[in-house]
């Protein structure tokens, strides 16, 4: 019987990985499409992401000849750790195959070996721009990855598992109930989405001015396939922080790899979690325009603050509850 | 006539006869000699140790012993300083330099071997005056009032440890009677508990101030840096270093008489916070004297100051374990410092004669580049004194703390306070006076043969800390378990 | 003679009275003749003490140390340190280290507190030797204060001397004590006195002035 | 195992004592590797070196208290004299905290246990190990010496300076433990990791940061053992168990990535002649191999997944997690901010990782002798690659390694049952893998074939002018530009405006003041002339004599 099981959530695993993969450069055409839209513009065709792709992997690279033996390895890392995070997330069922891998801890190691791999490919070729993003990119991730700890905690308090898979089985099954820590930690997990991801209020995705860019800064001077990869990984980040906060706040009609047939509702709920995320993400980000640099800071503090708050409220909640 | 006799006598005999014949250096080979025949008779005098009025018990032997060794190697470096020094001095002067060296052995002998308390104080008394003759050799400014400091405070105090003395004759008059009998320690010892207790406590002052003069504790240490520092080394530094044994083992004595007194409630005070609160002053003031101090026989010279107030603490402490601990440091420190001295002499030698100011830091400094040998010996023994594992006063400084914690907890953090300062202020030395670039006129030079032998005291130093024979634990424990 | 004459003690004290009034007008001297003929007046109370000391505990050799303090305390001591006040025309040197009326109150105190430490410490013992002890402790830190007060080398050596004499005065005072003590406070003397001269000399030679400011100025550099 | 060997020499007619039980045996396995490592290069020709490793391991294996100090205390002096010829300024100092520690311990040793001998332990041990209040030294002695002296520092002595915090925290004062044990452990552990890191990302020296890396894990193993001793107080075997496995493996790592990394840094300055990183660039191309190795130790360091450093981190976090839920209020809030502030120091370990592999290793050369420098000697390349071959077990089989701790945990909290490792690397690995293979066909059989070599784009501007071949260097991020946004936001608030380690102004410096007070007071003494030390001297007689006439009076 237990084969059959395992079988199964090989099989989800499987599905999984194909959605996630495929549906990434998806997600970021629908989000420039909704933009637009709301812009007044009509805006690239929301598969124009994969055309991009296709055009970079078909031009010859450009290394430059500063760059040393570890140029191509950069990107090759940021990818393969991005994409590892990913097939830990689970999408629209529980139970996978990689479900006892998915420890927090280990998915925040993972971001940040990209993280890494990203800035060394900033500072890979010795000029100004990449050298700059870096340093900004270590900035911010200082506190995301403070104030993303402190919501790991709370998460695992209330969820009484490390692994995502286990928190969010107990969101769904076990009736949590609305609590006013859970809604401090969701703002500041979204705040920390936003500035892992680097988008609008941290870093804008689709500007190219070299004094206000983070992370394109870092991939100035890759091209060809290597650009690709980079971009590619941009992409992975968003559907799996999209997934994680879809997975933790919203668990309840996924399925489990065990029982095929709860699947379809899943990977319902999972699509319409996608386009209401972009959604809200679009309608964010027309709203608001980029901060300065160093008021960044302080807006991180304010995230970190609120993930102190969920887990101080928590704990009282605790105490009162007995 | 035994061999601790013949031991004093030779050296007090011979004095005269070095002070009107020869030549510097005949001089110097005939103290060669002499102290060539004084230490196999201080190592024969553990067997023949003599009645009467001289008669050395466990503790003089063994520093007898000591005493006859370092004063072998200092007469061994003696003749190479003396060969450097020859013209700095006239002949007549070089010929009381000699005398004097004798007289000082013969009378730390004395001192060390003497049963008579009132013998004990001549011997004191003597090694005073040739040390001031001393230090009064070089005719410059400095050297006079060096001696001059000296011959006050050292005279000052020789006048009370007389006065001392009597009060103790006085107070064994009830039990031993009037005459000899009442002047000797072992007597003494034997009845302590039954001397008049009050007037022993007024003795143990005057003996207190008298002999704390000569052991350089601090209210009374003024003579010491400056005696170190004017006058040839070997006499001045090295065996005026040994004096210090004497009147250390002086205050030890006395204090057992106290405190078999106080035992039996004969009326005594309790001696310890006497002499661990001189010990702590000592440690103190020297922890911060040493840290502006340019001359480095006067740096050293406060850190003879600083060991004989560890001892002194020791004793003040009280018990077998510490008194041990306070004897054991008291033999690591006279070799440590006696090896260090004579280094001292041979790295001014070779930086251009042993003038008077030839041994600032400043002139003796990177000695690496001059004479390897001589300055890793000079290295090793400046690092001796912080008490760092390697060098053997860790044992002796260990075995103090412990006693400390364990019998007067309280006293523990100032004592580890003030060795922390005087480590520290000390290891400081060792980079400058070793590592760093020589002055400009130095060139490398060759060290004589002498070295070896001022190794050996380091080697010593090892064995005695770390594997210390069997027959010494022995009876330095029985020492410490009779002197409790 | 188990008997003892009843003016022994009397003029036992009466001797130690008079060497006390000695070491006291010592401190308030002004000019240094003055100071080495009060000591040669101590030394000679001292000798004579030695005798009558001799004569009442019928011990010989406490005639013999009289002698010895006779022949070079009383004696050859003044007549050198004369010649040296000779050579050095020093016999108007005046020199107040301390005020007068100072040092004579702290003389006083001193003596009350020698009194008060050996009275009761020496309850049980004769009572010849409790006045004798103190007296003689008094004359010691007498010596010790004139030596501390005065600037000129010289009388600081007379202050010395005369504690010198306080300890003589005590030893004889002891009932038995052997002949070493002696010997050896006049071994003291005789060596002290010379190695004095030599310096004495040599401070003239250096700093053509027995005042210690020379000296002191000395130590006063940093080394 | 604990069978007691007596050596004849030692302490006068008692001897030393030697044993070898499971946490000794322990110690051992981290000291052995870092040894051999570092005595294959140019230090093994000096005796000095052999007395320190002498020294670290009588320590170790010690089974009485005379035994212990000399140890101790040897390794202090050799590894002095080794500063010493290393550079001569910092000898004083680092010689001043060794006496204070060992001065520390030798009272601590013979207190009956409890508070004060803890508190004492603490404190020498703490100094030695550089904890947080008197950790200032730290950082400016351990590059002093050479690079093989300076890695067997920050790798062997810290560990062994913690091995006695252990062995009578846990062993010796097992019984006695109090509550404030564990919450002062964790304040200095909490503190070190924040300055550690900190600093490590703001100073521009190579050897300098890895010294206050180490403070930074000493820190992260003190947070360990501070909550297994707290664990064992609130009598909770498993957290005990679990902040010790994160304690012990976090210096075993650390014992093996740091030296990894201060040989490296040694190759660095012999290749180049300096470790600033400012002077430094573009070494990957002229140390191909030593840059591979320096890129291993750096995972190790940054405490990356699939690398040394990250296992420990993981059990780490997940005591904080745990102990978090327990406790009262205050204690829990406190582990919320001791959480937040090692997410913070994680990211900052990181960002000094990137700092030293992107600004000292890629990017272009900043000086001449960094752009001629050779690839490093064959024996500093045997030495690291030792060591990065003994990192692979403890990245890839922790499993393993924790089995292998079983023993030490055992003996350290009675009781502890082992729990299952929430983090197995090998199906990780084997999720990458097949993500690599998968990317690499698809590149392939889509993306075009070969590369191009031109000049870099930088944005747009010209060609660098003839005469600077490499462009100029002066237009590519430095160490300090790299670190000026943190050292903007953090920096000035922790360490102050001109970056000053805090532990330096609270506590080095009114040391120094107030030892120039007494020293200039010592010297007044000094200069009194002899009538006023006569004066002095008869004061005190009679102060005695009157004090003795009035007790006696009665």
């Amino acid at each position: 019987m237990s084969f059959l099981i395992v079988f199964l959530a090989i099989i989800a695993t499987l599905l999984h990985a194909a959605l996630m993969f495929g549906a990434a450069p998806l997600l970021i055409g629908l989000i420039g499409k909704l933009r637009a839209r709301l812009l007044g513009r009509p805006g690239p065709p929301v598969t124009q992401p994969y055309r991009d792709l296709k055009k970079l992997i078909r031009k010859t690279p450009l290394i430059p000849d500063t760059a040393t033996q570890l140029y191509q390895l950069w990107p090759f890392a940021a990818f393969v750790a991005t994409a590892t995070a990913t097939l830990l997330v689970p999408s629209f069922t529980f139970g996978m195959a990689t479900a006892p891998l998915s420890d927090l801890i280990t998915f925040i190691g993972l971001l940040a070996v990209a993280r890494g791999a990203t800035m060394l490919a900033g500072l890979e070729t010795g000029f100004g721009f990449g050298g700059a993003g870096a340093g900004r990119d270590a900035l911010f991730s200082i506190f995301s990855e403070a104030s993303l700890l402190v919501l790991v905690l709370a998460f695992a308090l209330i969820g009484h598992h490390p692994t995502i898979d286990g928190i969010g089985t107990t969101f769904r099954d076990g009736h949590i109930g609305i609590s006013v820590s859970l809604g401090f930690a969701l703002a500041a997990i979204l705040a920390v989405a936003l500035t892992e991801t680097g988008r609008i209020p941290v870093d804008n995705p689709a500007g190219h001015l070299e004094l206000a860019m983070v992370h394109e800064a870092m991939l100035l001077e890759y091209s060809g396939r290597y650009l690709a990869l980079f971009h590619y990984t941009a992409m992975l980040r968003l559907i799996t922080w999209f997934s994680l906060v879809g997975t933790i706040f919203c668990p309840f009609f996924m399925g489990d790899s065990a029982l095929p047939l709860s699947w379809p509702g899943g990977l319902l709920l999972w699509v319409g979690k996608l386009i209401a995320g972009s959604i809200a993400l679009a309608l964010f980000e027309v709203s608001t325009a980029k901060m300065r640099v160093f008021r960044v800071p302080e807006y991180l503090g304010v995230t970190m603050l609120l993930g102190i708050l969920s887990g101080v409220f928590l704990f009282v909640a605790a105490r009162l509850g007995g | 006539m035994s061999a601790a006799l013949l031991a004093v006598l030779i050296p007090l005999l011979a004095a005269p006869i070095l002070g009107l014949f020869g030549s510097p250096r005949a001089g110097s080979y005939t103290n060669f000699l002499l102290n060539l025949i004084i230490l196999p008779l201080t190592l024969a005098a553990t067997f023949s140790r003599g009645e009467g009025l001289l008669h050395a018990d466990g503790l003089g032997v063994i520093f007898g012993a000591i005493t006859g060794f370092v004063g072998l190697s200092t007469a061994i470096s003696n003749i190479a300083f003396v060969r450097g020094e020859a013209p700095r001095m006239s002949v007549r002067r070089w010929r009381v330099y000699h005398a004097m060296c004798q007289v000082m052995i013969g009378t730390t002998l004395l001192g060390l071997y003497a049963d008579n308390i009132g013998l004990l104080w001549v011997a004191v008394e003597g090694a005073t005056i040739s040390a001031t003759l001393g230090v009064s050799l070089p005719r410059t400014a400095s050297a006079l009032e060096a001696a001059w400091k000296y011959f006050v405070l050292g005279g000052v105090g020789i006048a009370l440890a007389l006065f001392g003395t009597m009060l103790t004759y006085l107070a064994a008059q009830p039990v031993l009677g009037p005459g000899l009998q009442a002047l000797s320690l072992a007597a003494l010892a034997q009845n302590a508990a039954h001397l008049d207790g009050s007037l022993m406590t007024l003795a143990f002052v005057f003996l207190l101030f008298g002999y704390g003069t000569k052991a350089a504790l601090v209210p009374l240490h003024g003579w010491l840096p400056d005696a170190y520092a004017e006058g040839p080394i070997p006499l001045t530094a090295t065996l005026s270093g040994l004096m210090l044994n004497v009147a250390l083992i002086a205050l030890l004595r006395f204090r057992h008489l106290m405190q078999a007194n106080f035992a039996a409630s004969g009326g005594a005070m309790q001696p310890g916070p006497f002499l661990f609160s001189l010990g702590l002053a000592s440690l103190f003031l020297t922890a911060f004297s040493l840290w502006r101090r340019r001359d480095s026989r006067r740096f050293f010279g406060f850190s003879s100051i600083e060991h004989s107030g560890i001892a002194v603490f020791a004793f003040g402490i009280g018990g077998a374990a510490a008194i041990f601990g306070g004897l054991l440091h008291m033999i690591l420190h006279t070799l440590i410092k006696s090896a260090l001295f004579q280094a001292l002499t041979r790295g001014a030698a070779m930086r251009g004669g042993a003038g008077p100011d030839n041994y600032g830091f400043s002139h003796l400094r990177g000695m690496m580049a001059t004479n390897r040998p001589l300055a890793w010996l000079l290295a090793f023994s400046v690092f001796a004194l912080t008490g760092l594992p390697p060098s053997g006063l860790f044992t002796s400084e260990f075995l103090i703390i412990s006693q400390t914690i364990e019998r007067v907890p309280v006293l523990s953090l100032p004592l580890g306070l003030g060795l922390l300062i005087c480590a520290i202020a000390i290891i400081r030395e060792v980079g400058p006076l070793v590592f760093t670039v020589a002055p400009k006129n130095s060139q490398p030079a060759i060290a004589g043969r002498g070295i070896g032998f001022t190794y050996l005291h380091l080697i010593l130093v090892l064995i005695i800390a770390y594997a210390m024979p069997g027959f010494l634990v022995t009876s330095l424990s029985d020492i410490a378990a009779a002197l409790q | 003679m188990s008997f003892i004459f009843p003016l022994v003690y009397p003029l036992a004290h009466l001797l130690g009275g008079v060497m006390l009034l000695c070491a006291f007008s010592l401190l308030s001297q002004r000019r240094l003749a003055a100071m080495i003929s009060i000591y040669q007046i101590e030394a000679i109370v001292l000798t004579l003490a030695a005798f009558w000391q001799g004569f009442a505990q019928h011990a010989t050799e406490l005639y013999l140390t009289g002698v010895i303090t006779l022949v070079i305390k009383a004696i050859i001591a003044p007549i050198a340190l004369r010649q040296i006040v000779q050579r050095f025309n020093l016999i108007r040197a005046v020199e107040t280290a301390m005020p007068v009326g100072l040092s004579m109150m702290l003389g006083v105190s001193l003596i009350g507190v020698a009194v008060l430490v050996v009275l009761p410490t020496t309850m049980n013992s004769v009572t010849l030797t409790r006045e004798d002890l103190a007296i003689s402790l008094s004359v010691v830190l007498l010596g010790l204060l004139v030596m501390t007060t005065r600037r000129n080398a010289l009388s600081q050596v007379i202050g010395f001397l005369s504690t010198e004499n306080g300890l003589v005065l005590a030893a004889i005072g002891m009932p038995g004590m052997p002949f070493v003590a002696e010997l050896s406070v006049a071994l003291l003397v005789l060596v002290a006195f010379l190695v004095v001269g030599v310096f004495v000399f040599r401070v003239r030679e250096h700093f053509d002035t027995l005042d210690l400011t020379g000296i002191e100025e000395i130590e006063r550099r940093g080394r | 195992m604990n069978n007691i060997l007596t050596l004849p020499i030692g302490l006068p007619g008692q001897g030393m004592h030697l044993t070898c039980d499971p946490l000794s045996a322990l110690f051992l396995c981290i000291l052995a590797p870092q040894a051999l490592a570092t005595s294959i290069g140019p230090d093994r020709k000096s005796p000095t070196f052999w007395t320190f490793i002498l020294g670290m391991v009588l320590t170790v294996v010690a089974a009485d208290a005379f035994t212990l100090i000399l140890g101790f205390e040897l390794m202090s002096a050799a590894s002095w004299l080794l500063v010493l010829r290393g550079d001569r300024r910092p000898a004083t100092l680092y010689a001043g905290i060794a006496i204070f520690a060992g001065a520390c311990l030798v009272p601590a040793l013979f207190l009956p246990a409890g508070g004060i001998a803890f508190g004492l332990i603490l404190f020498g041990a703490g100094a030695k190990a550089g904890l947080a209040p008197l950790h200032a030294w730290l950082p400016r002695a351990h590059p002093a010496p050479s690079a093989g002296v300076s890695a067997l520092m920050s790798g062997g002595m810290v560990k062994v300076a913690l091995y006695v915090i252990i062995r009578y925290g846990f062993v010796v004062m097992g019984g006695q433990i109090q509550p404030w044990w564990g919450a002062a452990l964790i304040v200095a552990g909490v503190a070190s990791v924040l300055i550690g890191a900190l600093r490590a990302m703001l100073e521009t020296e190579l050897k300098t940061i890895l010294a206050c890396s180490t403070v930074e894990h000493v820190g992260l193993i003190a947070v360990g053992l501070g909550i297994a001793l707290r664990a064992r107080t609130l009598n909770d075997p498993s957290l005990a168990s679990l902040a010790l496995q994160a304690a012990l493996l976090c210096a075993i790592a650390h014992g093996l990535f740091k030296p990894l990394l201060f040989i490296g840094a040694g190759a660095v300055k012999h290749g180049t002649g300096t470790t600033s990183l400012d002077w430094l660039g573009g070494l990957m191309r002229g140390m191909p191999r030593l840059g591979g190795l320096m890129l291993a130790g750096c995972a190790g360091m940054a405490a990356l997944p699939l690398g040394p450093g990250f296992v420990p981190e993981f059990l780490l976090l997940h005591a904080v997690i745990a102990s978090a839920g327990t406790g009262d209020i205050i204690a829990r809030i406190g582990f919320t901010a001791v959480l937040g502030i090692l997410g913070l120091s994680a990211a900052l370990a990181l960002a000094a990782a990137v700092r030293i592999i992107g600004i000292g290793f890629l990017g272009r050369p900043r000086t001449l002798r960094a752009a001629a420098a050779e690839e490093a000697g064959r024996t500093t390349l045997v030495s690291m690659g030792i060591l990065a071959a003994l990192c692979v077990p403890v990245a890839l089989a922790p499993g393993l390694l924790l089995l292998l701790l079983q023993p030490v945990i055992a003996m350290l909290v009675p009781g502890a049952v082992p729990l299952p490792l929430g983090y197995e690397p090998f199906p990780l690995l084997l999720l990458a893998a097949c993500v690599t293979a998968a990317a690499f066909l698809l590149l392939r059989k889509f993306g075009a074939r070969g590369e191009r070599e031109v000049p870099a784009w930088n944005g747009g501007f010209g060609k660098p002018p003839a005469w600077l071949p490499f462009g100029n260097p002066a237009t590519q991020a430095t160490a300090t530009g790299f670190a000026e946004p943190i050292q903007r936001a953090i920096g000035i608030a922790i360490l102050g405006r001109n970056s000053l380690d805090p532990g330096e102004v609270f506590i080095l410096e009114p040391l120094r003041r107030l030892n120039l007070r007494f020293t200039r007071a010592a010297e007044r003494i000094r200069r009194a002339t002899i009538r006023q030390r006569l004066a002095f001297v008869f004061a005190a007689l009679v102060m005695f004599l009157l004090a003795l006439g009035l007790t006696q009076g009665q």
